[in-house]
């Protein structure tokens, strides 16, 4: 099973309900909108570190989520948060992940949306590109060895599959038939680099064949289409017929992260995948022409992810800072507590003085 | 080799550490092991004979070369419930899942509240001939990860209960395994269900007038000495087998060195960045004012380690190097 | 940032690197830089702004996303007699090399003959809200590993002076930027071909009761303690800023403990496994008669380092560390 | 250009003269009677650890190392000691260097085929799989940066196709259009795992497409099919036309080392290979009915390689075993010397009491 091909078209998915198909602008349009709450956080210094964004990919993150079952696993990375909010990551948590918040969901840990809750079913990854597709030829490889009924998808940017970790991990989930889909997000660009030269092969569905596992293609940018494809993927995983590589086409429109000015960027590139190909104007073109929804029921929606926002972004400012300490805790199983150095005996923080370093200015970690 | 028969006699190292893995997957479902070789072909070293017939393909499992995926493979299936053990095929190729060990595996309990339950075990240390590639001590490398342990027995009895705590531990432990023991040292097992708990050293010989810290072959080649110093030179040495390195046991550290306030550091790695600085540091810190004498290490040159006989007895430290270094020790 | 403009007045470390790129760019026509958004982006930290206007695509070179064959291109190149510089994005990011430098790098001359001189730089450290995968600091990880070379710059003018000597240096050198250092300190640099040589360490601050010794960022923090001791206590106290960590001055080290008696080692990594245990046994080895009190460390938590600015100030050693340390040494 | 085919079968090399092809069977008699010899070393003890056979693959590593000019430079493994002995090894080198000699290549340090010469054009691998490739890449990028027309190939096995080191390599000299070879010798085996567990692929030519690169399969154990098919990817790397992916199709007939009793083989494969796909039998039949050699011709190489191994392993028999204080020089170029540690201050020796500790029975490292 070497095939790559094209999915097919997808302006009729039969499959879904009528709930389903507004349910995929909802959980876009809450991508986005959340994304813009956070901006203007950033822009309020209240975000600790780098904002990164995922304008212009919400169809592909979404539409991808949307074709795994409640019991499935996901692995997300930066440009996921519609992925992680189709699996049950709240607005909130997002908030106070962003803010560095001592209830957040990795305590003031962990950078913005890395963190995971393998109840609602997707894993906290680390910055290191490509190691969550290892883990997740595991996560898989668990549910083989148990005979559990689920499926696993990882997601990988296109310079993520440069990566050793990316090979190893896709070659051993190959050889063992995991029940695993990998997604490529091919937004044109890592950082400043475009794919030219991250790669010399003409698609990365062409890195399938040389795993020996199906290979592909969709529109990223085309939600319905992203649904269809990974669907097919997850099915002939949940079949047990292993891997599926599927690439989706799509475009980065903002920076790296919010610091970076896209100065690499061809004059016009931008604008023109905003005119012409924004997941969300497309969307609700075929949701009005297409599938016969009124204006109304799209207002609906926005106006449902306005209010849960603006209620999250209360709450969330209203989360107290980590209790300094709290970095202690956890560290293994057991001892669950690491020592205080000697120094620090009877203090009741590092800063009691006044020192309190600050961030460094334009610096953005992933 | 079933436990039954383990029971009756002495068995070596090999295969005290094949019996661990033996009785941890009767114990538990959950324990499955992976690697290169180690099924069909029982591994390199022949540790996970005659495991496939027991538990089948599904639970001793021949991966791809490909040690980052092994381990990060290991750790996904560990965030699941399951109890992987990795095998490297020489523990030298761990340094190709170096990244996975200490940015994802290590800290996955701490940034992400998951569980990662697992072993990476491999034959390691020098005096075979293995050359650079086939001899390391990589132990040094992952003492400044938080989140790891690391365990290197000395002894067939403690690899036998030092894996089987290691399998059950609830975090990742590195377990390194002496590939000059594995043949060479031989021991009855205690009775029944044999632990030893990570984080406790052990005194492989009590003595009054000097220390040896250590761990791994070493260990040997410090009670070979010990007894050439008690014969020779009337002197009563204390030889300290740490067997856990993260966490180490400071209390018997601190004990021992109130003993005999001499204390040599000894082990294969290299001297420099080796783990005997370490131990340096906490002797300082927390028991200086017992010290008459600087804390010494006996340790390799600091060379990558050549295949000649010749060479590589020249770069390792010998038991006549530790003789040496512990009258000198003994006269300060 | 030409050299003649440099010249004119004070530049930060940051500028300090570029500029010594430079120089050595425009000096040798072998050395060129490789890594991932150092080209026409100028990499994530700006270090190479500039450079591929004045050197062309070839000589500042974007790679795929890869740190194992930007490593292991250079070392490729370098025995071919080119002089490569590679940037790892973060320093972090090492770790998936890791295997390519301590096997294939650093042994290529010892068992192959292969000249291999090369760099591997990159913006390293915490203190900057960087959370666990941002803020490493991978010293430690890489002394036991011969071949290498280790430094880890604190000023600007060393930062200059120890990147020339690195790029001239015939084996590999790992050179660790502390990006919190980045555009936080500046100097005026030393006219003409500044070069400072690897292996010699530097007083920061000249002392006579306690002595310091540290390097990269806690530098300063240990001079701003050093002030504070002195204004508020009395107490003269050398600061010793390492510089180079592999080889390390051992020269310097002795002198500064025969001189004050006392000394606290500092730095940003975790306590356990840090470099400062290779130190205490050094100075135990070489010093051991001149010490009046422990050799005690001041160092990170145990822990992977967090990214709220409350945990993360917690975790790392502060100024008021230091001075309390100091206080307590000094009393001792 | 991402077409993988099979090349064209090659019985007739026109561009060989007729010397050239009977030097193919000189260096693969040459490379098959000095492993004979080893394993006469190996059984009298004279070779210090394992003993690594490339019977059955002398045809791959013969007549792929033959493509290259001089200036070339080529990356061998453990089974490629027939690829050196081309680019200028000598049977006294490999000897010295089996036995751990103090005048071998690496004076004692490294094991068995490990060593190299930039003059001569091979490079010193380590046993680390798979980072051989990233560094040939650098080794061709040199060239291409330099404007030097000198090309290099790399061989993988099939098993070390799955490491990660493989995989960014040879993208990376992919995107950077580097004029490399990458040998993929699959043998069927990787110690003692077969292909079926390395990958799924069906072949590893298929990853070319995937990289972007040109893929070529031929028969491993035609060494005329072998030069053809290495001197294209050569001649296309010359041409700058970037990195070929060549797969030869070959077997292993002995134990990944001496010590390997191959238990894992189903019987009777490595009788079939022997009997119908031995590479010097298979070439002797070529050259005898194809290319009109007569019998003396082939009887004077076997002679003439008798001798050399004979004079070869004479001289190595009296090299000395390295001096002991060898071990410190040359970690550095400055210093030059590594310190001897202070407990041996004076001492002449490690090992000059008793001690000498042996090798570990059936260890073999690679
Ligand atoms: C191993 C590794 N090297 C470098 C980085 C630094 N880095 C973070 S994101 C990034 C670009 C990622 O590009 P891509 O995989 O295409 O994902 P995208 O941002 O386009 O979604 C880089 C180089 C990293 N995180 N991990
Ligand atoms: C990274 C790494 N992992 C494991 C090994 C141990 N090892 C040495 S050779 C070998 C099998 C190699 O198989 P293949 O690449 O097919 O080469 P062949 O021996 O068949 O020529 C293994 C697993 C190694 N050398 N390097
Ligand atoms: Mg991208
Ligand atoms: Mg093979």
């Amino acid at each position: 099973m070497t095939a790559s091909r094209a999915a097919p078209a997808a302006s009729h998915p039969s499959a879904l309900s009528r709930d389903q198909l507004l349910e995929l602008y909802y959980w876009m349009r809450l991508t986005r909108s959340l994304e813009e709450r956070l901006v203007n956080l950033y822009r309020q210094t209240k975000v600790v570190g780098g904002l990164f964004r995922s304008l212009g990919q919400e169809a592909d993150a979404v539409g991808s989520a949307f074709a795994l079952e409640r019991r499935d696993v996901l692995s997300p990375l930066i440009r996921n948060l519609g992925s992680m909010l189709v699996k049950g990551a709240t607005p909130l948590e997002i908030l106070r992940q962003y803010m560095a918040r001592g209830d957040s969901p990795t305590r003031g840990r962990e950078l913005n949306i890395h963190f995971g809750d393998t109840e609602r079913g997707f894993i906290g990854q680390i910055s290191h590109l490509g190691d969550m597709v290892p883990v997740m030829a595991g996560v898989t490889l668990s549910f083989k060895l148990r005979g559990e009924d689920r499926v696993g998808l990882v997601y990988v940017g296109d310079g993520a599959t440069s990566t050793g970790a990316f090979h190893e991990g896709i070659n051993f989930a190959a050889v063992q038939r995991c029940p695993l889909v990998v997604v490529v997000e091919n937004n044109g660009y890592a950082y400043s680099t475009p794919v030219s030269r991250q790669t010399a092969a003409r698609h990365f569905v062409d890195k399938a064949p040389g795993y020996g596992i199906r290979g592909l293609q969709a529109d990223g940018n085309d939600v319905l289409a992203v649904y269809q494809a990974t669907k097919e993927a997850v099915d002939t995983a949940r079949a047990g017929e292993g891997v599926t590589l599927v690439e989706l086409i799509t475009y980065r429109r903002k920076g790296h992260a919010e610091h970076d000015n896209q100065s690499y960027v061809p004059e016009g590139e931008i604008d023109r995948w905003a005119a012409e190909n924004d997941p969300l104007d497309r969307y609700v073109r075929v949701l009005r022409t297409q599938l016969g929804f009124d204006a109304e029921a799209i207002a609906g929606i926005e106006a449902r992810v306005g209010a849960e926002i603006d209620a999250a972004t209360d709450e969330a400012e209203r989360s107290p800072m980590p209790e300094p300490r709290d970095c202690l805790v956890g560290v293994y199983h057991d001892p669950p507590l690491a020592p205080v150095l000697w120094y620090r005996e009877g203090v009741r923080s590092a800063v009691d003085s006044h020192e309190r370093p600050q961030g460094w200015g334009t610096y953005d970690a992933r | 080799m079933t436990p039954a028969e383990a029971a009756t006699g002495e068995i070596t190292y090999l295969e005290a550490i094949r019996e661990a893995l033996f009785e941890e997957m009767e114990r538990d479902p959950n324990v499955f092991c992976l690697g290169e070789d180690i099924g069909r072909y029982g591994g390199a070293f022949k540790v996970t004979n005659g495991l496939i017939d027991r538990f089948g393909e599904n639970r001793v499992i021949d991966t791809p070369i490909s040690e980052a995926a092994i381990v990060g493979a290991a750790a996904g299936a560990a965030h699941m419930g399951l109890r992987p053990v990795c095998e490297m095929q020489f523990i030298d190729f761990i340094s190709c899942a170096y990244d996975m060990l200490t940015n994802y595996v290590a800290t996955a309990r701490y940034r992400a509240f998951l569980p990662c339950p697992m072993v990476v075990r491999g034959p390691s240390g020098g005096y075979v001939r293995g050359g650079p590639f086939h001899s390391q001590n990589p132990e040094a490398a992952f003492l400044h990860t938080p989140g790891l342990k690391i365990v290197y027995p000395a002894t067939a009895s403690d690899a036998k209960g030092l894996l089987k705590s290691a399998i059950r531990d609830e975090d990742c432990v590195l377990f390194f395994e002496h590939k000059y023991l594995y043949r060479r040292v031989k021991e009855a097992m205690p009775a029944g269900d044999h632990i030893v708990p990570i984080g406790k050293a052990r005194i492989a010989r009590e003595g009054r007038d000097l220390s040896i810290i250590t761990y791994a072959a070493t260990v040997w080649k410090a009670l070979e000495a010990a007894e050439q110093l008690e014969r020779e030179d009337g002197l009563s040495v204390e030889v300290l087998d740490l067997r856990s390195l993260l966490p180490m046991d400071d209390e018997a550290i601190v004990a021992t060195v109130r003993r005999t306030n001499r204390v040599l550091v000894v082990h294969e790695d290299t001297e420099t960045g080796g783990i005997a600085g370490e131990i340096t540091a906490r002797i300082n810190d927390l028991a200086f004012e017992w010290l008459d004498a600087p804390v010494k290490r006996v340790a390799a040159h600091d060379v990558p380690l050549p295949y000649a006989p010749a060479l590589e007895d020249f770069v390792l430290p010998q038991t006549s190097d530790i003789v040496r270094a512990a009258r000198w020790l003994a006269a300060y």
